[in-house]
C-alpha cells in the first residue's frame, strides 16, 4: 500500500533529511520506525502526510503518487488518515471535547457521528473525564493522549504517530501502544516513530531503523536494537 | 451535511469572537474608527453636492424688471396677467423701496457708493416647471406684447454657476471618498490579516487535520464580517451623533441664518456664503 | 552593560520586522493610510484657516468716494495729497466708468436692474498698518479738511465676516482634525496590539526566561515606533503627491481664477467664491 | 533550600493538581519527580519557577516565600534558575544561537561573555553544529536540546526540567541525564520531572513520588518504581 522508491529529501536550507529511501509497507501493517534523534523519523511522517514532499524518488500510497497530489485533494487525503503530532498539535482555543470533533466537523460528519464517536474515542485513551478542558489546562500526557483521539476518530485507514508515548509514563504508554495494536488489528494500517525501547521490544512488530537519513534495518518482527547478527553485517 | 457544517462554521465564527475577546474588540475597534471616517466623509460630501445639485430646481424663477420710475399701478396689472399665464406658478411684486432696503443690509459697501435709490420695481415671477424657464423669459421680452417690461432676466447664469460648484464639490469630494473608501478598505484588510497572522499555527494545524481551505476561511470572514457590521453600526451611532454635535454647534454660532434648513451642512454653508462676497 | 543591552534591543525590533515580513508590512499599511488620512485634513484644515486669517491682511485698505459727478481734476488732487501722509502705503483711483464695467461683469442682475451709471469715483487707499485703518478713515470723514470726500469705507464689515469664516472653519475643521487625530491614534494603538497578539506565546516564553516588561516592551515599541515613522513619511509623499493631483485639477477647471495662489485649497475657494452669490 | 510546607494548587477551573506536600530539598541535591500522566509533577515544578502560585501552604527558595515576591523582582528570580519545559519552549523567530543568547541578554551579560558561553553549552548538548537553524527546522529532540542549553546557559543556581529526555532516544537520554548530573556535582541544585525509568533506575539519585496531586514517596536513594517494601506500607 506504501511504496518508496529512491526517496531523498533535503530541506530549503540544504539539510538533507533522508537519502535513498526504498520502502514497502503492506495494508494492515504494524511498523515501528526509530533512530537517533534527527535520524529522520518525523521527516518520513511528514512525507505520508504531506507535509512535506520527496526531493528525490516517488512516494505512493494506495497507488497514488503523493508529489502529483492536486492540492484540492489533499484535504480529502488527510481526512482518511490519522495523525498523532510530536508536539500535539491541538488547536488552543478548542476544547478537549471540541478539538477532538474537529477531525470529523471536517469530513461534513453529521451531529449524531460526533455524539457518539467522540466521547467514544476519549474514552479508549482514558480522558473522558476532562471533555471542557482547554489544552493550557492539561498535563503533557493529556495532551497528547487527547492527540491520539483525534487522530483515530474517524477511523483512518492508515495512522501516522510521531512519538506518540513522549510524555506518557511507562504503564500508560504500553496501554496506549496496546491500543494502537488493537485499532491495527482492525486493519488499520499503523507507522509509529518512537524512541520507545520497552514498548517496541514487548511487541515484536515489525521495526525499520534510521540513521543519518539512511534505512539502516528493515526487520519484520524486530527489537528496538539491533541483534548482534546484524550489527555484524550492518 | 453541508447544512450541518454551516451551522458549525457559523458557531466556529461565534466561538472565535467569544474566546479571542480583547484581539476581537481591537479589531472590532479599528474597523469602527475606519467606517466612521469613511461613512462621515461620504456623507458630508453627498449632502454638499446634493445641496449645490438642489440649488437650481429654486432657479424656477424670472425677474422682470419695470422701467424707472414706473407707476406702481402698472407693475399691479402686469402681475394679474402674468399671474394667469399656465406655465406660471406664482408672481410676487418686489417695490424698488423693498429692493433698496435689501440691499442696504446685504451690500453695505455698494449702497454707500450710491446717492440714491437706482432701483426699479420687480416681479419675482415663478414657474411650474424650471425646465420652461428660457423659453418663457423670451416670450415676455416682445416689446410689442409687454410695453411695461424694460428688462427680464431668467437664472440661466446662477444655474450655470451652481451646477459649476456641484462639480468642484463632487469631483474633489468624490475624490475624497474613493480615497478614503480605498483607505478604509485597506485598513479593514489589514486588520483580517493581523488576526489571521495571530493564528498561523492554528491554520497549520486545520489544513492538517483535512479542514478545505473553505472551512478555515469561512469562520475568519464570517468574523470579518462581524466585526465589519458591528463596526458599521457603531459608525453609524457615531456619526448621528457628531452630526447632532455639528448642527448644534453651527446653530450656535449663526442662528439668524439656520432658520430654514435643518441639516448640519446646509446651514455651514450658508453661513459661509454671505461672506465669501469680496 | 547596559549599553549592550540597548543595542540588543534595538537589533530585536529589526529582527521582528524583518522575521515578520507580511505583518510588518500590514501594521505598516495600516498606519501609513492612517496617518494620511490624519496628516491630508490636518494640511488641509490649517491652509483653510490659514487662508482666513491671512485676508484681514488684504482690508489694510480704506476707499474713499467722491461726490456724485465730481470733476476728476479734484480726484487727481485729493489723491495726490493722500499720497504723502505718512500711513499711505498707496493710492489707486478707480473711475465711475471702471467701477461700472467690472460690476456689469460680476454682478450683471444688479446693473441690469440699473439704467445708468450711479457710480461715483473712488479713491482706493491702502495704509502700511492694517492696525489704522479705523482710525485713518475716521480722519478722513472730517469735512472741514476734506470738503471733497463724500462717504469713507473702511473695511471694519469684511474683516469681520472673514474672522466669522476663520473662526467656522477653524472650530469645524479642527474637530474633524481632533476627531481624526483619536480615530488614528486608536487605529495605530489596535494595530500595535494586533501584532503583540500574534506574540503572545514568544511573550510568556520571555517572561519566563527572566526578562523584565521593558526588556519585551521596548523591541515592540521601537517596531510600532518604526512603523509609526515609516508610515509618516510614505504618508508625506502620498500627501504631496495627492495636493499635487488636486492642484493640477483645480487649475485645469477654473484656470482664470487660479493665477495669483498656487495653493490647492486656495484655488479650490476661490473656484467656489464667486459662485456663493445667489 | 527548597521548602514546601503543606502546600496545595487549586487551578482556576477548580481542578486540584496538588494536595499538602510537604517537601524539603537542600543546596546541591538532584532530584527526580515521577508519577503516572496528570500526577502533578509538572505543576510542583511550576510553582518553584512561580509560573504558577501555591493557592494554600507556603513555597519557600532560599528562604524566599515565592508567594509573597513582588512581581517586579520576579524576572530577577528567573534568571538565576533555569528551567526546561515540557514543551520546548524556544522563541521560534530565533535561531538556535540567538535563543540561547537570549538567556543571557536578559541578564544584561557583555558581548564576550556570550561569544564564549552560547558555544559551549550548544557544544555540551551535542547542538553546536546547528546554530543558525530556526526551531521549526528542527527535530523534536534537537530542540529539546536547545531547550536544555538555553537553562543551563547562566549556570543557574536551581534547574527545573519538565521530561526532558521525551523525545530523545535512549542514548541520547542517557547522555543528557548523565550532563545533569555532572552539572549538579559542580553544586547546582537539579530537579527533574520524569517518565523515562532506565535513567531514574540508573543514576540512583533521591527520587519523589506523586499520585493523584498527593507526594506518596520520597526515597534518598531511589528506582522509578517503589520497591515492594514500601508498596506495603502504603
Ligand atoms: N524544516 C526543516 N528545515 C531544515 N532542516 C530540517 C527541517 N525539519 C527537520 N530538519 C532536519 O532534518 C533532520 C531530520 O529531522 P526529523 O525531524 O525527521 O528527525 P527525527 O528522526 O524525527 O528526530 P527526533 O527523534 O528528534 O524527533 C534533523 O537533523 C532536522 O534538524
Ligand atoms: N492551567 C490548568 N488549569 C486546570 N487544570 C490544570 C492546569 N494545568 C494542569 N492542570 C491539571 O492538573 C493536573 C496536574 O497537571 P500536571 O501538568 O502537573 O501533570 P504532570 O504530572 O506534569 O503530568 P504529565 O506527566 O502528563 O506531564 C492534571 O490533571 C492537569 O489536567
Ligand atoms: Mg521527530
Ligand atoms: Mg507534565
Amino acid at each position: 500500500m506504501i511504496d518508496l522508491k529512491g526517496v531523498g529529501v533535503t530541506y530549503s536550507n540544504g539539510w538533507r533529511a533522508l537519502s535513498n529511501v526504498q520502502l514497502k509497507i503492506d495494508k494492515g501493517e504494524f511498523v515501528f520506525v526509530v533512530g537517533t534523534t534527527g535520524a529522520g523519523k518525523s521527516t518520513l511522517l511528514k512525507l505520508l502526510s504531506r507535509e512535506e514532499t520527496a526531493t528525490e524518488g516517488t512516494v505512493k500510497v494506495s497507488g497514488q503518487d503523493l508529489s502529483s497530489l492536486p492540492l484540492h485533494d489533499l484535504p480529502a487525503y488527510r481526512r482518511k488518515i490519522g495523525i498523532v503530532f510530536q508536539d500535539f498539535g491541538l488547536l488552543p482555543n478548542k476544547t478537549v471535547y471540541e478539538n477532538v470533533a474537529f477531525a470529523l466537523q471536517v469530513t461534513g460528519a453529521s451531529r449524531q457521528t460526533i455524539r457518539r464517536q467522540v466521547p467514544y474515542v476519549l474514552d479508549l485513551v482514558a480522558m473522558s473525564h476532562r471533555p471542557d478542558a482547554f489544552p493550557n489546562q492539561l498535563s503533557g500526557g493529556e495532551q497528547q493522549r487527547v492527540a491520539i483521539a483525534r487522530a483515530l476518530v474517524n477511523e483512518p485507514f492508515l495512522l501516522l504517530a510521531d512519538e506518540p508515548t513522549g510524555n506518557l509514563d511507562p504503564e500508560t504508554s504500553l496501554g496506549i501502544m496496546q491500543l494502537l495494536n488493537h485499532i491495527n488489528l482492525r486493519g488499520t494500517t499503523v507507522i509509529i516513530a518512537t524512541h520507545d525501547q520497552a514498548v517496541v521490544d514487548f511487541l515484536q512488530r515489525r521495526v525499520i531503523a534510521f540513521d543519518q537519513g539512511g534505512l539502516v534495518r528493515d526487520e519484520v518482527v524486530g527489537n528496538y536494537r539491533a541483534t548482534e547478527a546484524q550489527e555484524e553485517t550492518a | 451535511m453541508i447544512f450541518g457544517s454551516l451551522t458549525f462554521l457559523i458557531g466556529e465564527a461565534g466561538r472565535n469572537i467569544r474566546r479571542n475577546g480583547l484581539m476581537s474588540l481591537a479589531a472590532l475597534g479599528t474597523v469602527t474608527i475606519a467606517l466612521t471616517v469613511l461613512g462621515g466623509t461620504l456623507w458630508t460630501t453627498f449632502r454638499m453636492s446634493e445641496f449645490a445639485r438642489s440649488q437650481p430646481e429654486k432657479f424656477n424663477r424670472i425677474d422682470v424688471f419695470l422701467p424707472p420710475k414706473a407707476e406702481r399701478s402698472k407693475a399691479q396689472d402686469l402681475l394679474e396677467e402674468l399671474h394667469k399665464k399656465p406655465e406660471v406658478k406664482e408672481v410676487t411684486l418686489v417695490t424698488r423701496e423693498e429692493a433698496w432696503k435689501m440691499m442696504e443690509e446685504n451690500q453695505p459697501v455698494l449702497t454707500s457708493a450710491l446717492d440714491e435709490n437706482p432701483l426699479m420695481d420687480k416681479l419675482e415671477v415663478e414657474l411650474k416647471e424650471a425646465s420652461q424657464v428660457s423659453q418663457f423669459a423670451q416670450s415676455l421680452r416682445d416689446k410689442d406684447e409687454y410695453p411695461n417690461i424694460d428688462k427680464v432676466l431668467d437664472a440661466g447664469e446662477e444655474v450655470r454657476n451652481l451646477i459649476n460648484l456641484s462639480r468642484v464639490i463632487r469631483v474633489i469630494g468624490g475624490g475624497l471618498a474613493v480615497g478614503l473608501f480605498i483607505a478604509t478598505l485597506f485598513i479593514i484588510h489589514n486588520t483580517i490579516r493581523l488576526t489571521v497572522f495571530a493564528r498561523k499555527k492554528e491554520i497549520l494545524i486545520m489544513q492538517m487535520v483535512g479542514a478545505t481551505p473553505w472551512f478555515i476561511r469561512l469562520p475568519l470572514l464570517l468574523e470579518g464580517l462581524f466585526h465589519g457590521l458591528m463596526g458599521g453600526v457603531i459608525a453609524g451611532g457615531l456619526m448621528l451623533f457628531a452630526g447632532h454635535l455639528v448642527s448644534q454647534f453651527v446653530t450656535s454660532v449663526h442662528s439668524p441664518l439656520s432658520g430654514e434648513v435643518p441639516s448640519p451642512f446646509l446651514e455651514y454653508s450658508e453661513a459661509i456664503m454671505p461672506f465669501a462676497v469680496s
